[in-house]
């Protein structure tokens, strides 16, 4: 029997990593796939406290974020190749033209 | 009495040229050459129309009140300012166009060959390269010309003596890629600069003397100054008129440029070398005779120009060998006439023979341009013989023209030569006796021209010999005209000692009613009439005997001139060389203007430049460091220390707001962490 | 069956935990993306442990087969010799990094405070056979109208995209 | 046995087994579908293929695969060594895993997953990272653009094959191999029958998807060389050549499931008896047809030209001899022994047969250009197949509300589809308006 | 796009010799040593995304020097290096130059001579035609056609070698006629062949002509209108795919050919599915010269007189003649001696060539393949 706290520490663990590659990486992809490794960790909560609960709501709402992260990367990464397009650059601390 | 239709509507007879000519010089690429044929032609016939009008609408006036003036728009408005006498006046110049009979004489002249000559250049320019430009530039001249004798006042004219002058200047180097061309358009620019520049002076002096621009108010205002005969003034303004009238018709001593100019296109030679642009001279002097009369020295000095440049050219005439030259030398020669007969009083004789020279010369012109084309391009007479049965059309006409020049009775060079000649004999025995010879060489040089092209034996280049053809009938149908104009042109002023009535002079009489009425006596009764037969008869015997004397030496003993040209060699080296003029305008000016030019260079370089260019920049460096030190420390300082006030002050709003979206983040990061905390903070109290 | 589940979960867990570091960190952009479908695919190993074997079958067809392909597509496209030569954290990384931990810390207290409250009930022997219809079930009844707008969401981020991506003529 | 085995292991003893014979034999599976599809085009195009190795060259197979493993093993100086040595162990493990699912026939399953057919989508939809990340590792145009062409085909493909198993799925209503199989056992008509259109469909995507002409963009030789294999050699490079014939073989075997009955002998529900015996007609066939074989190969044995060659020849007719009294022998074994042996049999034909197809449209058609084949994908195949999944529902609604037989009711959606098809082929008319747009 | 923002290389790919010009513009050399360039071709290709902004074919890796060659060799003994220009239609290139020089000689070939030089140089085509069909549906993908391509060029190739005992270079003719006698049995085999073949044409048109992906393939691609042809020199089935009814066996007979019916083949859009039906079409109208000139042999001698040392008089001729490829010129200089004192050679394919840029012009990639397949280069003749 692994108790539930495993998997938070698990998913803690992934988010934290995911976190910390947001916020740090300059490449816009590591970035965003690093939001994905997030989105993930989150699955492992719902889907975790689904089996705790015995429904399957967890899973329906894992269901939910994965559509999400697919719009996410389909959108995203479709910005990330117009940018390339224009600016030749993937790198978030070039990408400041929204400042003003 | 209703305003005429065609005096209303004077304006429009430059207009038209002007037109077509922007049309050309725009457009005229992509058009078809026989397009630009009957639009260029067309509009100068039009023109000629008009002017047909507007003159004979001119004639149904009354005898007196033959004059009109249409303002089109004011150009320079009312400037006061202060005559030599301190008297105030105004200094006024509009587009105003002005008829009077002198006026309506050019016109018809000036539209009527013009149109002539546009229809000849449609067959003589046929094959050449740059068809819309020539043509474009034609109606350019045209334009010009119409304005500069349609001219009101001193402004306007000059505006019409610079245009003819530059389009002469384009059209001399039409052949632009040939560098004698390019040259000699050169040469005439500069050399008609020189006269500009004194006919300039002559407009400012007699704006200042007069404290007018408006022919029509010279005499009122020569009336009103009270001026004597003589008046050093008024002799200045007659002089310094001269030379520009000197310059654009080609008198000594600035007349070098016009045999030079024969390298543009022959119809060129012809509307502008010899028709219209060089008898602007004459018609200014003409038009401004008032002053003239009263300044006899002028007069006198413009007669002896004249006279000696008749002489003068006649003699280099007389040893050219290329076709052309010699037509220069004789338009040359003829203008000296002009000239004479302008400064022994006889404007009206000079306008008279103006126009008949015209008739002639164009004729003459054309014809030899009709000879050229037809032994493809060779201008040379040595190469030339025995013409007469190859291109009789073109025989015939020359003919004619050359027995008008040469003055033969009844042609139209006889009536108004003879007149001249008259009113000389009356002034100056002198002038008349130098007049005299004149006509008798260019009896000779003429004849001389016809021999050796027309008659004896060929000397034609073999392989031009095939060639020879009668031009085509757009050349021959202008020959004819004129022909027929050189033959009658003269009785529109017969002599009254022949039985005609001198109508053309008469008609004249009113634009130089002064010289006929008060100054210049009138011919002295019968006893003088018989003078008038004598000198005719004197000047037509010394014409026969010229054209016999050519006879002899190029048809009859054909090895005579060789030998004389070497018995007389020093001679006829020095004719030959026309005298060395150019040479000696090369030395004394052309020459010196370099080395000013070296001089200035020079100067240039080391003073204006090293010393004053240079030092000046010195200086402003130096005080701009100065300046900059102010600038950079002061000004900007103080500025800066503004922003940077600002700078400071905004540090933490500008650190959020970076634009990075991690950053962003960051704070979101940081918003949980604090919730967090928060949240926390409340379950420990929850518990507790 | 205890034992290897124990077994299972630590080998999943350390894998995915390894690789996301890795993904974190690596130079090159397709290692990272290999890195991240190691991870995608241990988790999904773990949704297996945890019965949801549909969400298994879900991760790894979407998340996968489907994401990650258009994720190594897109990293194919854009150049990666110059990113690789860059420098590969921000200016930031520091603070982040610190500031990542406490949060990580906070997280790490609260399941800390909360240790052993929470069990997993007793496991059934073998996989569910109801687990798919089940979920269905949930997904077009309970949830049909999110269900709608989700697949309208991702309509939508479809039509963003191609028209993001497209290439303007000229 | 059974007592050596701790009962805790026991669930596992059968399906490793299975797992280690798929490992062991598939390989060589392949190589004699290399040499079916060099025997074949050689037939097609009126020669005789390989005949120097082994008698037809029978042994032509274990030669190349020698030569293979035999080559030096070349990787490019900028190539990514990581990636370049790993992307060939993904391509071919993930096509080894999705034979777990597989059930050759009723016995023969590693794991009877209740979404096997799910799972087999899922594991072979990730060997495209073997291709991608090998195109990507060998650093050279040729193989990023074939990595890249792979990738979108596949992906675009993937959706039109998906779409046309969805229809199969809801006629069985099961994910489940055994239960697909089962339905149609039921429902007495194979799948590939009563959704023709699903079946073709799927027939295509499986050709595109597996990289096979006319749809072999990705190595087509003529333009890219050889795609994303052109840098790889040796055993890598066989390593790729395997994953492509077990991938034909996973999507011939997923075909043979949902459309042409599994491993279903043909008249499963005809039961006549030989007279005398228990033993129905048609369950002798493939003993029969094995017979037959080996006594043909007897019979050729003489002809072989060389002595070993003979010997071989005799050896594959003592081979077949052997399966065909394993195949006789099972007929008075146990039912379940007698169906798992046989279903096998008939699994493996038909999936042979699924095969030769592929091969035959391979040397009948030419190329498909690129953009051509996105429009067949995006414009054609995908569209028709959301037809036919809306068809079938509404086939089912029929059967549902007014019982109308499990073949009746499919036949207006078929026509429907059939219908459809023509108007989209219509649309698609084969001509190339792209050059002389951009040619201008 | 033809900013160059970043003229850099993309991951290293030296290998290939590939730039990146801008974001999407790439230049990509296909061969000399790829698959489908047919020998040593070498085409620089620039690339908008998958379309083709611009190409430039790179020629000379096969060069021979052949033209210089014949100067230093007598007339007869320069006749077997012209086999070697275009290799696969070795008889064609013959007969050109046997006439070229006959010309020359101010002598022709006997009319038994010329009837079997017309017989030969036809199977010729259409053994020329045959590999060019089959290598270019292979090109395009098609994988069977070429095996029953040269099954049929088997059989001509086996009159070949049953006639002078080569199959490729065949040196087959003399300077003014034929080295050697018809074998017997000559007439039927080709009358045997002829028959047969009609039956073929329609096995490989049963493959090809109404496939649907061949047609989409071909059709509309590498489009040549009949302006450009005639302004780039093309000549031969390129030219009249573009519907250009230009033959030079029509046009100025040579060798028999007034003697026979056929007609000269055309489409109207010049694109590489016209130039396949155009070819086709030749190759039956071929088969029906093979046929009308088989059933009548004239008898006779097969060689002119001529000396056994030929020099021909001083002077230049120039004789071309419709090769399969296209109209193939022999232009040669004499100068009294035994050698000439300079040979030129028109090859059709090297001229035909130029039009490649014209045809690729916004094609893709794929298309290129197809395009350089349609153009029928032999680089041998290319480069001489």
């Amino acid at each position: 029997m692994i108790p539930v706290d495993d998997y938070l520490f698990l998913s803690l663990a992934l988010f934290t990593i995911g976190v910390i590659g947001v916020l740090t990486r300059r490449n816009v992809i590591i970035m965003l796939m690093s939001i994905e490794l997030i989105l993930n960790a989150v699955n492992i909560n719902l889907m975790v406290f689904s089996r705790m609960w015995g429904t399957v709501d967890g899973q329906v709402f894992a269901i939910f974020i994965i559509t999400d992260a697919a719009a996410e990367a389909a959108v995203g990464l479709g910005i990330i190749l117009a940018f390339f397009h224009n600016r030749e650059t993937v790198l978030a601390d070039e990408m400041d033209i929204m400042k003003w | 009495m209703n305003t005429p239709y065609f005096l209303e509507h004077i304006w429009l007879i430059p207009l038209f040229p002007l037109l077509t000519a922007a049309v050309m010089l725009f457009y005229g690429r992509k058009l078809a050459n026989n397009i630009v044929s009957y639009l260029c032609a067309g509009s100068v016939f039009v023109s000629f129309i008009f002017s047909v009008g507007a003159f004979f609408q001119l004639v149904a006036m009354p005898q007196g009140e033959r004059f009109f003036t249409k303002l089109l728009f004011e150009w320079v408005p009312a400037v006061p300012y202060h005559m030599f006498d301190g008297r105030l006046a105004q200094f006024v110049a509009g587009w105003e166009f002005q008829i009077d009979p002198l006026s309506a004489v050019m016109i018809l002249v000036v539209t009527g060959v013009g149109f002539l000559i546009h229809v000849y250049s449609t067959g003589y320019m046929a094959l050449e390269g740059g068809y819309y430009r020539f043509f474009g530039y034609l109606n350019l001249f045209m334009f010009a010309m119409l304005i500069l004798v349609l001219a009101n006042n001193f402004l306007m004219m000059f505006v019409g003596w610079e245009g003819v002058g530059t389009c002469s200047y384009l059209l001399i180097g039409f052949y632009f890629h040939r560098k004698s061309a390019s040259d000699a358009g050169k040469k005439a620019f500069i050399v008609n600069r020189v006269g500009d520049a004194g006919f300039l002076l002559g407009i400012f002096l007699c704006s200042a003397v007069l404290g007018t621009v408006r022919f029509s108010d010279i005499g009122p205002a020569l009336h009103a100054g009270n001026f004597q005969k003589g008046d050093p003034w008024l002799t200045a303004i007659a002089l310094l008129l001269f030379v520009g009238a000197a310059g654009k018709s080609a008198q000594i001593p600035l007349y070098v440029w016009l045999p030079d100019a024969m390298e543009g296109p022959t119809p060129v030679s012809a509307l502008i070398h010899a028709a219209t642009m060089v008898t602007a001279g004459v018609y200014m002097v003409t038009r401004t005779n008032a002053i003239y009369q009263l300044a006899p020295k002028a007069m006198y000095v413009v007669a002896l120009v004249g006279a000696i440049t008749a002489l003068f050219a006649a003699t280099i005439g007389v040893v050219q060998n290329d076709i052309k030259k010699v037509l220069a030398y004789s338009t040359v020669s003829q203008l000296g006439y002009m000239f004479l007969a302008c400064g022994v009083g006889a404007f009206t004789a000079g306008i008279f023979h103006l126009m008949t020279h015209a008739f002639f010369k164009g004729l003459l012109f054309l014809a030899a341009g009709s000879v050229i084309h037809a032994l493809s391009g060779e201008q040379d007479m040595r190469k030339m013989g025995a013409l007469s049965k190859r291109i009789p059309v073109t025989y015939w006409t020359m003919l004619i023209a050359t027995l008008a020049i040469a003055g033969i009775f009844p042609f139209a060079g006889f009536v108004s030569k003879d007149l001249i000649l008259g009113k000389a004999y009356e002034q100056d025995v002198l002038l008349w006796a130098i007049g005299y010879f004149t006509a008798g060489m260019t009896a000779f040089y003429m004849f001389r021209l016809v021999f050796m092209t027309f008659h004896g034996t060929s000397r034609v280049d073999h392989e031009v010999e095939h060639h020879i053809h009668e031009s085509p009938k757009a050349m021959l149908v202008p020959l004819v005209i004129l022909a027929g104009l050189s033959i009658v042109g003269g009785l529109v002023s017969w002599p009254e000692i022949l039985g005609g009535n001198s109508h053309f002079v008469h008609f004249l009489e009113p634009v130089v009613g002064m010289a006929h009425q008060s100054r210049i006596e009138p011919l002295k009764g019968p006893s003088s009439r018989i003078g008038e037969i004598n000198l005719m008869l004197m000047s037509e015997g010394l014409v026969v005997l010229g054209i016999l004397f050519a006879w002899y030496l190029y048809i009859k003993r054909t090895e005579l001139p060789a030998k004389i040209a070497k018995g007389l060699n020093g001679f006829y080296e020095l004719v030959y060389h026309k005298y060395y003029v150019d040479e000696l305008y090369d030395a004394l000016f052309v020459n010196r203007a370099k080395d000013l030019g070296l001089a200035l260079g020079w100067f240039d370089t080391n003073v204006i430049n090293g010393v004053g260019v240079d030092g000046a920049g010195w200086l402003t460096r130096f005080v701009s460091r100065a300046s900059m030190w102010w600038d950079t420390w002061i000004v900007d300082g103080s500025v800066k220390l503004g922003a940077r006030i600002v700078w400071v002050l905004s540090l933490p709003v500008r650190l959020i707001q970076d634009g990075l979206v991690q950053s962003y983040m960051l704070f979101i990061v940081i918003g949980l962490i604090g919730f967090l905390g928060y949240y926390f903070y409340l379950a420990h109290h929850a518990v507790h | 069956m205890q034992t290897l589940n124990q077994a299972l979960f630590i080998f999943f867990a350390v894998l995915a935990v390894a690789s996301a570091i890795l993904m974190v960190t690596r130079r090159n952009i397709v290692h990272g993306a290999v890195f991240l479908i190691t991870t995608l695919l241990s988790t999904a190993g773990i949704f297996l442990l945890l019965q949801a074997e549909f969400l298994f079958i879900v991760q790894v067809i979407l998340y996968v087969g489907g994401i990650m392909v258009l994720f190594v597509f897109v990293i194919m496209l854009v150049n990666l010799d110059v990113s690789m030569r860059q420098v590969q954290f921000n200016r930031q990384w520091f603070v982040a990094g610190a500031l990542a931990l406490v949060l990580a810390g906070q997280f790490l207290f609260a399941i800390w405070v909360g240790r052993g409250a929470l069990r997993l009930p007793a496991m059934a022997s073998e996989i569910s056979p109801k687990n798919t219809e089940a979920v269905a079930d949930a997904l077009f009844s309970h949830y049909m109208l999110p269900f709608e707008i989700a697949s309208i969401l991702l309509l939508v981020a479809m039509i963003g995209a191609v028209v993001m991506a497209k290439r303007r003529a000229g | 046995m059974g007592h050596l085995i701790p009962p805790s292991i026991m669930p596992f003893v059968l399906p490793v087994l299975y797992a280690v014979v798929i490992v062991a034999v598939l390989p060589l599976l392949a190589g004699y579908i290399v040499l079916m599809e060099r025997k074949v085009m050689a037939d097609m195009q009126a020669r005789l293929g390989p005949m120097r190795v082994g008698p037809h060259g029978l042994l032509q197979p274990i030669a190349d695969a020698v030569k293979l493993l035999l080559k030096e093993d070349i990787i490019p100086d900028k190539a990514d060594r990581l990636m370049f040595w790993f992307a060939p162990l993904v391509s071919v493990t993930m096509a080894l895993l999705a034979y777990s699912a597989l059930a050759i026939g009723p016995a023969f399953q590693i794991a009877d997953l209740n979404i096997g057919l799910l799972f087999i989508l899922a594991i072979s939809s990730l060997g495209i990272y073997g291709i991608v990340l090998g195109g990507w590792a060998s650093n050279s145009h040729y193989s990023l653009l074939g990595a890249l062409r792979s990738a979108a085909q596949l992906v675009s493909y993937e959706t039109a094959a998906g779409l046309g198993l969805i229809s199969v799925l809801l006629l069985a209503g099961s994910l489940s191999m055994k239960d697909i199989v089962q339905a149609q056992l039921d429902q007495g008509v194979w799948f590939g029958f009563s959704v023709p259109f699903g079946f073709f469909i799927y027939l295509v995507g499986s050709i595109a998807e597996t990289n096979r002409a006319p749809f072999d963009l990705p190595e087509a030789e003529s333009e890219l060389v050889a795609g994303y294999m052109t840098e790889y050699s040796g055993f890598r490079w066989s390593l790729y050549f395997l994953a492509e014939y077990a991938n034909m073989i996973i999507v011939a075997g997923i075909a043979t499931t949902l459309f042409l009955g599994g491993w279903l002998r043909p008249g499963a529900r005809y039961h006549e008896h030989i007279p005398g015996t228990g033993i129905e007609w048609l369950d002798a066939l493939p003993a029969l047809l094995t017979l037959g074989v080996a006594l043909y190969s007897l019979k050729l044995a003489p002809t072989q030209p060389v002595k070993i060659q003979k010997i071989v020849m005799v050896l594959v007719a003592v081979l077949c001899l052997g399966v065909a009294c394993v195949l006789a022998g099972a007929l008075f074994a146990p039912p379940a022994v007698m169906q798992g042996i046989h279903g096998a049999f008939w699994f493996m034909a038909k999936v042979f047969a699924y095969i030769y197809a592929f091969l035959w449209i391979r040397f009948t058609f030419p190329r498909y250009r690129f953009d051509q084949l996105m429009r067949l994908g995006w414009r054609f195949l995908i569209p028709l197949a959301l037809v036919n999944v809306i068809g079938v529902g509404v086939a089912i609604v029929l059967r549902q509300q007014f019982a109308w037989g499990p073949i009746v009711s499919l036949i207006p959606t078929t026509l429907a589809t059939l219908g459809v098809a023509m108007l989209l082929a219509k649309d698609d008319a084969p001509v190339a308006e792209a050059q002389t747009a951009a040619g201008e | 796009m033809s900013d160059e923002r970043t003229t850099k290389t993309i991951s290293g790919m030296d290998s290939v010799n590939t730039t990146v010009l801008g974001a999407d513009e790439i230049i990509l050399n296909m061969g000399p040593q790829h698959p489908s360039t047919h020998g040593v071709l070498r085409v620089k290709l620039k690339l908008d995304g998958e379309r083709v902004a611009g190409s430039e074919c790179i020629i000379g890796y096969l060069h021979r020097g052949v033209e210089k060659i014949a100067e230093h060799r007598s007339y007869q003994q320069f006749a077997p290096y012209v086999d070697r220009m275009d290799y696969v239609a070795a008889v064609s290139n013959g007969l050109g130059y046997c006439e070229a020089v006959e010309k020359l000689l101010g002598t022709e070939a006997p009319p038994r001579a010329r009837v079997v030089r017309t017989i030969l140089t036809e199977l010729q085509r259409i053994a020329s035609h045959l590999l060019w069909l089959g290598t270019h549906a292979l090109d395009i993908g098609a994988l069977t056609p070429v095996f029953y391509c040269f099954r049929e060029r088997e059989e001509i190739l086996k009159i070949f070698e049953k006639y002078c005992g080569a199959r490729l270079t065949t040196h087959a003719f003399r300077i003014g006629g034929l080295q050697y006698e018809t074998y017997d049995g000559f007439e039927e085999d080709t009358k045997r062949f002829c028959n047969d073949f009609a039956h073929k044409i329609d096995e490989y048109e049963t493959l090809l002509t109404e496939n649907r992906i061949w047609v989409g393939r071909t059709k509309g691609v590498g489009i040549l209108n009949a302006a450009d042809a005639i302004a780039l020199g093309v000549t031969g089935p390129v030219l009249r795919a573009s519907g250009v009814k230009w033959d030079l066996r029509r046009a100025q007979p040579y060798a028999a050919y007034d003697q026979y019916e056929f007609d000269i083949p055309t489409r109207e859009t010049g694109d590489t599915y016209d130039r396949y039906v155009v070819r086709m079409e030749e190759m039956r109208q071929s088969r029906r010269i093979c046929l009308q000139a088989v059933e009548n042999i004239p008898t006779g001698p097969i060689m002119a007189r001529i000396g056994k040392v030929l020099k021909p008089p001083p002077g230049e001729v120039y004789h071309s003649i419709e090769a399969p490829k296209g109209e193939l010129g022999y232009y040669i200089v004499s100068d009294g001696t035994t050698q000439p004192y300079r040979v030129r050679v028109r090859p059709p394919s090297f001229i035909n060539l130029q039009a490649f840029d014209k045809m690729a012009k916004g094609a893709l990639i794929a298309d290129v393949v197809a395009i350089i397949g349609t153009i029928d280069i032999v680089l041998g003749e290319v480069d001489r």
